[in-house]
């Protein structure tokens, strides 16, 4: 297991929404660890869950109709889903810090950059019973520009989002996350909307802060490349779960999951020359009526008897590296009987 | 709640449904416009009393020669205008001057029997007429001709146009008010003229009053009952019988010279035919036209109005409710089963007018003939109706003798009243229209009586229109209003405010 | 000559000009771009988003006129076509555009989108319509089912084959595939890339297929093309592209990608700044402006010609001349 | 393998008839349409406009069937009767010629729905066409139709409507004239931007690109799509059309006696409020009512009709 | 940006000019024959032809269009042949009543309708959002003179509470005439009598014009808050700790706030159109009542006097949203 004391725990998360056509069983028992100073990636397909995971952290959901159903997220021990609203302005940004996916939407587009930032950054300084003059924080504001590599900050703090480029507004996002100081930066697709020359500035530039700062990140992406070049760490995610939870080492050379594994010869490299891909058939169910037991049976080419009925739950195969699929003894739930247990398809 | 009293000044309020955007005596006259030109300026005789009688004013007495053609009057010594002028016959014969030759407003009255070289100053105290024609009720038509002030007049004049852009605002009169605050469109103020030449006869006479614009007649009622205006013109009928019953209010209602009528097409479609013209008359209900009055009118009972100088009452012969015989007609046209639509055209907006068009609807219906109502603005209404080809089936006119004279309804009925608001039926009987011409001319009234007589019976014969009804003029008063006189002879809701007093 | 000739193409767009309002400048979509596909070949087209991939696509499609070039498509010029003769040329060229959900009428049931084609061309209606659009079904891995829904009953990747379906009811010879894949997970793209390529093998299909994303590229085309601000800056068999990049933009491309493996190349070139818009293009190479290797005044005064470095392999920098 | 959650179908057999085709063939309309009627009955508002606009309809439909006394709406008077307070006999009361306020408010549903059916579908007569051609052809057939458009919206309809009739003289049919003419700049606006819109989704150009023409574009692709905004903006806009034509009903210059239409009738019993109250309260409510069902109906339209709010519950 | 207010400045002349074309083609559809209507009902043809000269009504048509712009240039409307006045000096005169009405009620409108708005969107499907939505889809549907003559009834009759109808009282003099609106005015010289005299006699009218307004700008705040609750760059705000009073009361409302104003420009016009229906019922001295006035006379020139005050406004206040949005957003270039 890892060897430095996790900060934040994500514990059994289950989370529903409840539509018109019926309840959303979105993430359905997800867990997973994040030690101090660790680099985490989250990946898996659109709509698995990913985003919803990071913003439950942050208590970011809207209220109906998210419903929290059951689960735990430990911050320093404190259970956030039981924090006020109040509490938890004070553990965003300032502790727990958010980079977004689309930089463009998720800055506001009527106020200026300088005005976001000291913003943010006097009221950061408000939770900590602190006061911060306008002045100060701008001169934090620049610094923290700097600090992403924008040129003549000081020129450009006054304008506003739609005069900045795709790639100075992402920077823009990652200073403004900074700002806090915080603990733990969940980034969730950061680089999903740019190009990938500016991509691979991006990525160079959370490398070298995470080395700078020594914060723990969740990386979200579904591009394995991207946390491939990131993390030390990797949960792979299929509809509301945690399948397989492992190091970048051990995800490539020796993927359990088969979904992993199907996910795995899907994508084309770069760097070899034409092989077959295989893929995965089918597609993401459906969450309103999600398939019973393993919800990637439907597409499992192992699939047993047994997926259909009971889930698997996340339990190490080895040490640092857990899976939640039947084709391993340790994910059969304690309270099933050996009986049951029937042998894989071939 | 009560008179509104300003620094000590009694100020009455009227509350008036028509504003009067233009006082000028040579170009606008209408009611509204009237009421305040009563006020302002002074002609050389005036209208008093029901019925109504021309009395003296700034002409003290006068002569007119045995023919009719040449009048003389003498004028009061003690006449000023407002800004202390006196009032001389030249001012006399500059006003009439002035409004023969702009040709507006009143013009029409004597354009035809009087030029200004017809116009004499004898001395500064008297002035002569002299007519291109004899003309018998010349007098009757003098009390609407005011006396201006020509040098106020002239000092204003622009471009030639006699001070016309002035005067409509202006105030060149010699009256017993003169103007005060004028807010169009919303109310307009006159003062008593404290050293009125004429003297003010009740020491608590008015010191001036308010023309206040209530275009609605219920708020009309509102605001008589609420106190905030002292005298209202106009109330619906319901409401005038609830105002009278109301505490310290009073009403005046007497019967006023305004007549309705539904006028026909003589000249062209179905109503061309007197049998269907007959058939309409004795269709008609006339008891609901005294219904929809509340009963605060009376039938018609000859071509001409009850009470107008003239009038010979045609009681037995005038047309009344008898379905048998509208039938009877209707078979003698030719429609014993009626089955053709007719058009009713009547002004936009005008309540009673409405209200006849309803049950004609319901009257002609059981002829099996159909009414369509057709609205139409004042200036539409009446060009269409000046033409024989469009003039419509039926359109409703109430008309107003503007003097005392007889004249003024037979000639309505006259080939050159053709095309007029009240000629849209384009009446063709052409002895009648000569016994017109006749009687018009001729000095001794006796005379003209016999002409009249026959006139009337022949024009109810021919049935050119349903003879109507007239109304009542009603006003309510708060009771501390005195003094108020009632005369037929002013248009519809004017009064004369020179002799209201206050006393409560 | 070859099955499709593009030369010189350009294809510039006015800025909005309102009402009473000069025109605010022109969008240089397209700049001079000359290549040649064979018949039954994979022609791809790389390039950074704004680069003018889709308007290349359009315009020799001819769904937008180009402003200047020629391009020729089984010999016959397409810029000087009649809109009727246009209009029969296209069956033979069809697209699949970039977001298979924008693509499908919502409005219409899928045998309606797919079938519009036939009805037009072919007069099709009633049973042999049907009969045809449930073919092509199943050409494309669809059921018959799916026929009669609206495209918001379907998933992404089933999108994708209804609009290829419906690309493919006429018999082209030839598909723009515009970022076929990009709106799809990796796990459906994987299935859509290997259908597309046994397509290809089964109909004798040839492709122009536009994509950013290199690995795809490099997995489906036997050529590339690689642009930049509207111009072909680099073109070579794939191998050869992918292995021995000559432009420095090609190469910055190339070593930027993330790959998913465990340990990363060390060596990566990080391009500087992002890419200049296409109203204002800099002067003479227009890539001087993030280009690491520039050799000297020349680079940011005069704009490079083509240099063919092997009979397959053409490069438009100074650097290679 | 199972699918999405999309209810899985019968397998059919070759030999289907015609009817299990056809309801095969339509399977997804119907769906589409009960989850329409789904959304809708969960929005308590709109149903209430639904029925308010059901009972509308109905009443006009039936209306000279049910009232007491039908003749007061064509021109009967009882001049013996008029102004009697509401009772027994007359529930709401009768007019100043003695006429049934009930019958008249019952039978003016007639009038109204007339009025609104006529300028809603005249101002869309005019206002579609014209808004697809200037978004779809563009250039300065677009500047010169939206520059026309711009001038008829440079005023306010009621105003523009008062000329309109200043000249054409007051009248029912005039008023209904002058409100189509004021109303159709609405639907061009509409239309021309959806046009604008749907122009540069790639349907259109995949239309285009297997060699779909003008016309199969126009009617087959834009107009189709245009429809929901204008079922929602022509379900409002029935409401509002009846509340002008009340309006100029109410000035005076719109519908005419004996017609029972609302605005005329308040019109007329202004004149006596408030003694005799009975007179103008019902037919004001009953525009209010009315029109409030068609804003109902429209809100609850939109809702459903609307793909982005559609998206919303649908995600 | 002064470029782009010309620009705007000259295409409001090009639409007037085609308004005016519109409306002068309209007016000569009218059959009647204003010179009669002006000479009064006794005249004779020689005095209608008098006034048939003096309103122009002799020459052809098109020397009458041509002749409408020359006068234009000079500011001459043309006369109105029921009140006998320039229809210039009539709306110089009536005009300041309306535009008082009108911006007092807009004002009521805005003040009242935005925090409802936002307090509905923040507590949505509260109680007071549900009532805020009936009352706001029942605020349009309901006639405003309708409306109006029902509040007359309870508020002016039956309790005496305010006034029936007018401007003022009728002993009350207006206040010196700087701004020509009495609110402002009368408290500019300081003149408080006045100042409540006039307020008590605006709120009734006001209340009942900006009703609809009220409805419909409520709607399109929550609407719009809605939206931009939203949307991602709230929860960013969120997600850097900025508490939710600032979110919603700051970030959110500007955003929200450009598609309202667009909302209010729009009311603007439709008050400025509704004044026909209030000012009947209040019988409020404003171009409305003029307008009806006139239309019911057939007097034409006033009529496109009055289009043409209105549509000036009407642009001109859009013209002002469209820079007070270049304020809210930044994205918003004038060129
Ligand atoms: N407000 C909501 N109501 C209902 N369902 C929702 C809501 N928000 C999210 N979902 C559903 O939750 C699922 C997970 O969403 P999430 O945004 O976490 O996906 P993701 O993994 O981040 O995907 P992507 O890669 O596209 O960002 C999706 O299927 C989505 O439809
Ligand atoms: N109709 C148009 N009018 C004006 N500019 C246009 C138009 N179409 C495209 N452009 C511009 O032309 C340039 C090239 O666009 P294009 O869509 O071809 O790029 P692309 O390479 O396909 O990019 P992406 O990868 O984002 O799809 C862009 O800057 C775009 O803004
Ligand atoms: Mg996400
Ligand atoms: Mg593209």
């Amino acid at each position: 297991m890892n060897t430095e004391p996790s900060i934040l725990e994500v514990k059994d998360l289950k989370i529903h929404f409840d539509t018109f056509e019926g309840t959303a069983q979105v993430l359905d028992g997800c867990s997973f660890t994040l030690g101090r100073g660790d680099t985490l990636g989250l990946v898996g397909e659109t709509g698995c869950g990913k985003s919803i995971t990071a913003k439950a952290i942050l208590g970011l959901l809207p209220v109906p109709p998210t419903r929290i159903v059951s689960g735990e997220i430990r911050f320093h021990s404190r259970d956030l889903l039981d924090l006020s609203e109040k509490d938890l302005e004070k553990i965003r940004g300032n502790q727990i810090a958010m980079i977004f996916q689309d930089p463009m939407t998720y800055l506001n587009p009527v106020f200026s950059i300088e005005n976001q930032m000291i913003d943010v950054i006097r009221g950061h300084a408000r939770h900590a019973n602190k006061t911060v003059s306008r002045g100060a924080a701008r001169e934090k504001a620049i610094s923290l520009l700097n600090a992403v590599n924008i040129p003549n900050p000081r020129q450009r703090i006054g304008d506003f989002p739609h005069e900045f480029s795709g790639g100075m507004r992402q920077r823009v996002l990652i200073a403004m996350a900074l700002a806090g100081d915080p603990e733990i930066l969940i980034a969730d697709e950061p680089t999903t909307a740019l190009d990938v020359t500016i991509q691979a500035q991006i990525l160079r530039l959370i490398g070298e802060l995470v080395e700078r700062f020594r914060h723990s990140v969740l990386l979200i992406s579904h591009d394995l490349g991207v946390v491939a070049a990131v993390c030390r760490r990797i949960a792979v995610m299929y509809a509301g779960n945690i399948v397989e939870l492992t190091t970048i080492e051990r995800i490539f050379e020796n993927p359990a999951h088969p979904y992993t594994r199907g996910l795995l010869r899907s994508i084309p490299n770069l760097a070899r020359r034409k092989e077959n891909l295989v893929g995965i058939t089918g597609s993401i169910p459906d969450f309103i009526e999600p398939p019973r037991g393993c919800r990637f049976h439907p597409r499992c080419a192992h699939r047993m008897d047994v997926c259909q009925k009971v889930k698997p739950v996340l339990a190490d195969i080895e040490s640092e590296h857990r899976v939640a699929c039947f084709l391993y003894e340790s994910s059969w739930p304690s309270a099933s009987r050996p009986e049951e247990r029937i042998k894989p398809l071939p | 709640q009560t008179l509104e009293i300003r620094d000590g000044k009694k100020i009455l309020v009227y509350g008036a449904r028509q504003p009067a955007p233009n006082i000028d005596p040579s170009q606008y006259y209408d009611w509204s416009t009237r009421m305040l030109q009563q006020s302002l300026y002074d002609a050389l005789l005036k209208y008093v009393d029901s019925p109504p009688k021309v009395i003296p004013w700034l002409a003290t007495n006068w002569e007119a020669s045995p023919d009719a053609k040449v009048w003389t009057f003498h004028l009061v010594k003690n006449a000023k205008f407002h800004n202390g002028d006196p009032l001389t016959a030249e001012a006399v014969k500059f006003s009439f001057e002035r409004t023969l030759k702009i040709k507006k407003g009143p013009a029409w009255m004597l354009l035809d029997v009087l030029t200004p070289e017809g116009i004499k100053v004898v001395d500064d105290y008297t002035i002569q007429f002299t007519l291109n024609q004899p003309y018998a009720p010349f007098e009757t038509v003098l009390p609407w001709w005011y006396i201006m002030n020509p040098k106020v007049v002239m000092a204003h004049e622009k471009d030639g146009d006699m001070g016309q852009e002035w005067m409509k605002d202006g105030d060149a009169g010699s009256g017993p008010f003169k103007k005060k605050r004028w807010e169009h469109g919303v109310l307009y103020e006159l003062e008593a003229v404290a050293d009125y030449w004429r003297g003010w006869e009740n020491p608590n006479h008015i010191d001036g009053y308010i023309f206040k614009l209530i275009r609605e007649a219920s708020s009309q009622r509102i605001a008589i009952q609420k106190g905030e205006c002292d005298i209202v013109e106009g109330i619906s009928p319901e409401d005038f019988d609830l105002v009278a019953k109301m505490p310290g209010i009073y009403v005046s209602n007497d019967p006023g010279l305004t007549t309705f009528g539904i006028k026909m097409n003589n000249q062209k479609g179905y109503t061309k035919d007197i049998n269907i013209r007959k058939a309409i008359c004795y269709a008609f209900d006339y008891d609901s036209l005294i219904k929809i009055y509340n009963g605060n009118a009376i039938l018609e009972d000859s071509p001409f109005p009850i009470g107008l100088k003239g009038h010979i009452s045609l009681k037995d012969k005038i047309y009344r409710q008898d379905l048998q015989k509208a039938k009877e007609y209707m078979e003698k046209a030719g429609y014993p089963n009626g089955g053709f639509e007719l058009e009713y055209v009547y002004v936009q907006g005008l309540e009673e007018e409405r209200k006849m068009g309803l049950v004609l609807i319901d009257n002609l219906g059981k002829l099996g003939i159909k009414v369509k109502m057709v609205p139409l603005t004042w200036p539409n209404m009446v060009a269409r109706g000046s033409k024989v080809d469009t003039s419509p089936d039926m359109i409703a006119i109430f008309a107003t003798p503007v003097f005392n004279d007889p004249d003024v309804v037979a000639y309505q009925y006259h080939k050159n009243s053709w095309g007029k608001y009240y000629g849209t039926a384009h009446y063709n009987n052409p002895e009648v229209w000569k016994l017109t011409e006749q009687a018009r001319v001729i000095a001794d009234f006796d005379e003209r009586m016999k002409y009249y007589e026959q006139i009337q019976n022949m024009i109810l014969e021919d049935a050119p229109e349903v003879f109507g009804m007239q109304y009542n003029r009603r006003w309510a008063f708060r009771d501390y209003v005195k003094g108020f006189v009632f005369c037929p002879m002013r248009f519809t809701g004017e009064i004369d405010m020179y002799p209201i007093y206050i006393q409560k | 000559m070859k099955f499709l000739e593009v030369h010189e193409l350009s294809k510039h767009f006015a800025l909005k000009k309102g009402f009473l309002s000069r025109s605010k400048g022109t969008v240089k979509a397209v700049r001079s771009v000359s290549f040649q596909v064979e018949a039954g070949e994979s022609y791809g087209i790389v390039g950074e988003s704004g680069s003018g991939k889709t308007t290349l696509g359009r315009t020799i499609l001819r769904l937008i006129t180009p402003t200047s070039g020629k391009i020729f498509f089984n010999g016959v010029n397409l810029c000087e076509l009649d809109p009727e003769m246009l209009r029969r040329l296209r069956r033979d060229m069809q697209m699949i555009f970039q977001d298979p959900h924008s693509a499908l009428n919502p409005r219409k049931t899928i045998i309606k989108s797919v079938g519009e084609p036939l009805v037009i061309h072919e007069h099709m209606r009633g049973r042999a319509l049907r009969q045809r659009v449930q073919d092509l079904m199943e050409i494309v891995g669809l059921k018959k089912e799916h026929m009669y829904r609206f495209p918001h009953e379907l998933s992404g990747g089933q999108k994708q084959r209804v609009g290829i379906a419906r690309a493919l009811a006429l018999n082209p010879k030839m598909l723009i595939l515009d970022e076929p894949t990009s709106a799809l997970d990796v796990s459906v793209q994987a299935q859509t890339l290997n259908f597309l390529e046994a397509l290809q093998g089964k109909l004798a299909l040839t492709y122009l297929f536009i994509s950013h994303n290199l690995s795809v590229i490099r997995y489906v085309c036997d050529r590339v093309a690689v642009m930049y601000l509207g111009r072909i800056v680099e073109e070579a068999e794939v191998n050869e592209l992918f292995d021995m990049p000559l432009h420095p933009y090609t190469r910055a491309l190339l070593s930027s990608v993330p790959l998913p493996q465990a340990r990363q190349p060390d060596t990566k070139i990080l391009l500087e700044g992002d890419i200049p818009s296409p109203v204002n293009i800099p002067a003479g190479c227009c890539f001087h402006t993030r280009c690491s290797e520039k050799i000297g005044p020349i680079c940011t005064t005069q704009e490079p010609e083509a240099v063919s470095f092997s009979s397959n392999h053409r490069v438009l920098c100074h650097l290679r001349r | 393998m199972k699918q999405k959650s999309i209810p899985m179908y019968a397998e059919h057999a070759n030999t289907s008839g015609f009817w299990t085709q056809w309801k095969e063939e339509h399977e997804s309309f119907f769906r589409d349409v009960r989850l329409s009627f789904y959304l809708f009955s969960r929005s308590p508002l709109s149903l209430i406009g639904m029925v308010l606009v059901g009972a509308f309809f109905l009443i006009a439909l039936i209306g000279p069937w049910i009232v007491p006394y039908p003749e007061d709406a064509t021109g009967a008077v009882h001049m013996s009767q008029k102004l009697t307070a509401p009772g027994s006999q007359f529930w709401f009361g009768t007019d100043e010629m003695g006429r049934d306020v009930f019958t008249r408010v019952i039978l003016g549903t007639r009038v109204s729905l007339k009025i609104g059916l006529i300028i809603i579908c005249a101002a869309m007569g005019i206002g579609v066409p014209l808004g697809i051609t200037a978004g779809y052809v563009g250039g300065w057939v677009n500047e010169t139709i939206m520059r026309i458009t711009d001038i008829f919206l440079a005023i306010p309809g009621l105003i523009l409507a008062l000329a309109i009739i200043g000249a054409l003289g007051p009248g029912i049919t005039n008023s209904m004239i002058a409100l189509s003419l004021v109303w159709w700049p609405g639907y061009v606006r509409l239309v021309q931007g959806k046009t604008l819109s749907l122009k540069e989704e790639s349907f259109i150009e995949a239309a285009l690109s297997v060699g779909a023409g003008r016309a199969r574009i126009i009617f087959l692709h834009i107009l189709p799509n245009c429809t929901s905004p204008i079922i929602v903006k022509a379900s409002m806009d029935m409401g509002m059309s009846i509340l002008a034509a009340a309006g100029l009903g109410f000035i005076g210059v719109g519908a005419q006696p004996p017609a029972p239409e609302w605005g005329a009738m308040i019109s007329i019993a202004r004149n006596y409020l408030p003694n005799w109250w009975w007179y103008a309260l019902f037919p004001g409510l009953a525009i209010f009512v009315t029109v409030l069902g068609f804003n109902l109906l429209g809100d609850g339209f939109r809702d459903i009709l609307d793909p982005q709010s559609r998206g919303y519950y649908r995600e | 940006m002064k470029r782009y207010i010309i620009k705007r400045l000259l295409l409001i002349f090009l639409t007037l000019f085609g308004l005016i074309t519109v409306v002068f083609l309209i007016s000569r559809v009218a059959p009647g024959d204003p010179a009669r209507l002006a000479a009064g009902p006794d005249a004779t043809e020689e005095m209608v032809e008098v006034m048939r000269k003096e309103f122009g009504l002799d020459r052809p048509l098109i020397v009458q269009y041509l002749s409408y712009f020359k006068g234009l240039a000079s500011g001459n409307l043309g006369r109105s042949i029921r009140t006998r006045h320039n229809v210039i000096d009539d709306l110089v005169q009536f005009f300041p009543a309306t535009f008082e009405l009108t911006v007092f009620s807009l004002l009521l409108a805005v003040v009242l309708a935005i925090p409802l708005g936002v307090l509905c969107a923040v507590y949505r499907d509260r109680f007071l959002d549900h009532a805020a939505r009936v009352f706001s889809v029942s605020g349009m549907a309901l006639p405003m003179f309708w409306l109006a003559l029902m509040l007359q009834l309870f508020l002016a009759l039956k309790f005496d509470f305010l006034p029936l109808g007018g401007r003022l009282g009728l002993l009350t003099e207006p206040p010196t005439k700087i701004t020509h609106l009495y609110l402002v005015d009368s408290l500019l010289t300081g003149n408080w009598a006045v100042f409540k005299d006039a307020l008590r006699h605006i709120l009734l009218p006001a209340f009942v014009l900006c009703f609809p307004a009220l409805a419909s700008i409520i709607r399109v705040n929550r609407a719009e808050m809605l939206e931009v609750l939203s949307r991602d760059f709230i929860v960013s705000a969120r997600a850097h700790g900025i508490s939710k009073i600032r979110t919603i009361g700051q970030y959110a409302l500007k955003n929200a706030l450009i598609p309202t104003m667009t909302m209010i420009g729009l009311r603007y016009g439709w008050m400025l159109g509704g004044t026909i229906l209030v000012e009947t019922v209040f019988d409020w001295p404003g171009i409305g009542l003029y307008a009806v006035q006139s239309a019911v006379y057939s007097d034409f020139q006033p009529i496109i006097g009055v289009t043409l005050l209105i549509g000036i406004n009407f642009m001109v206040a859009n013209l002002i949203i469209d820079l007070i949005y270049g304020i809210l957003d930044p994205r918003v270039r004038y060129e």
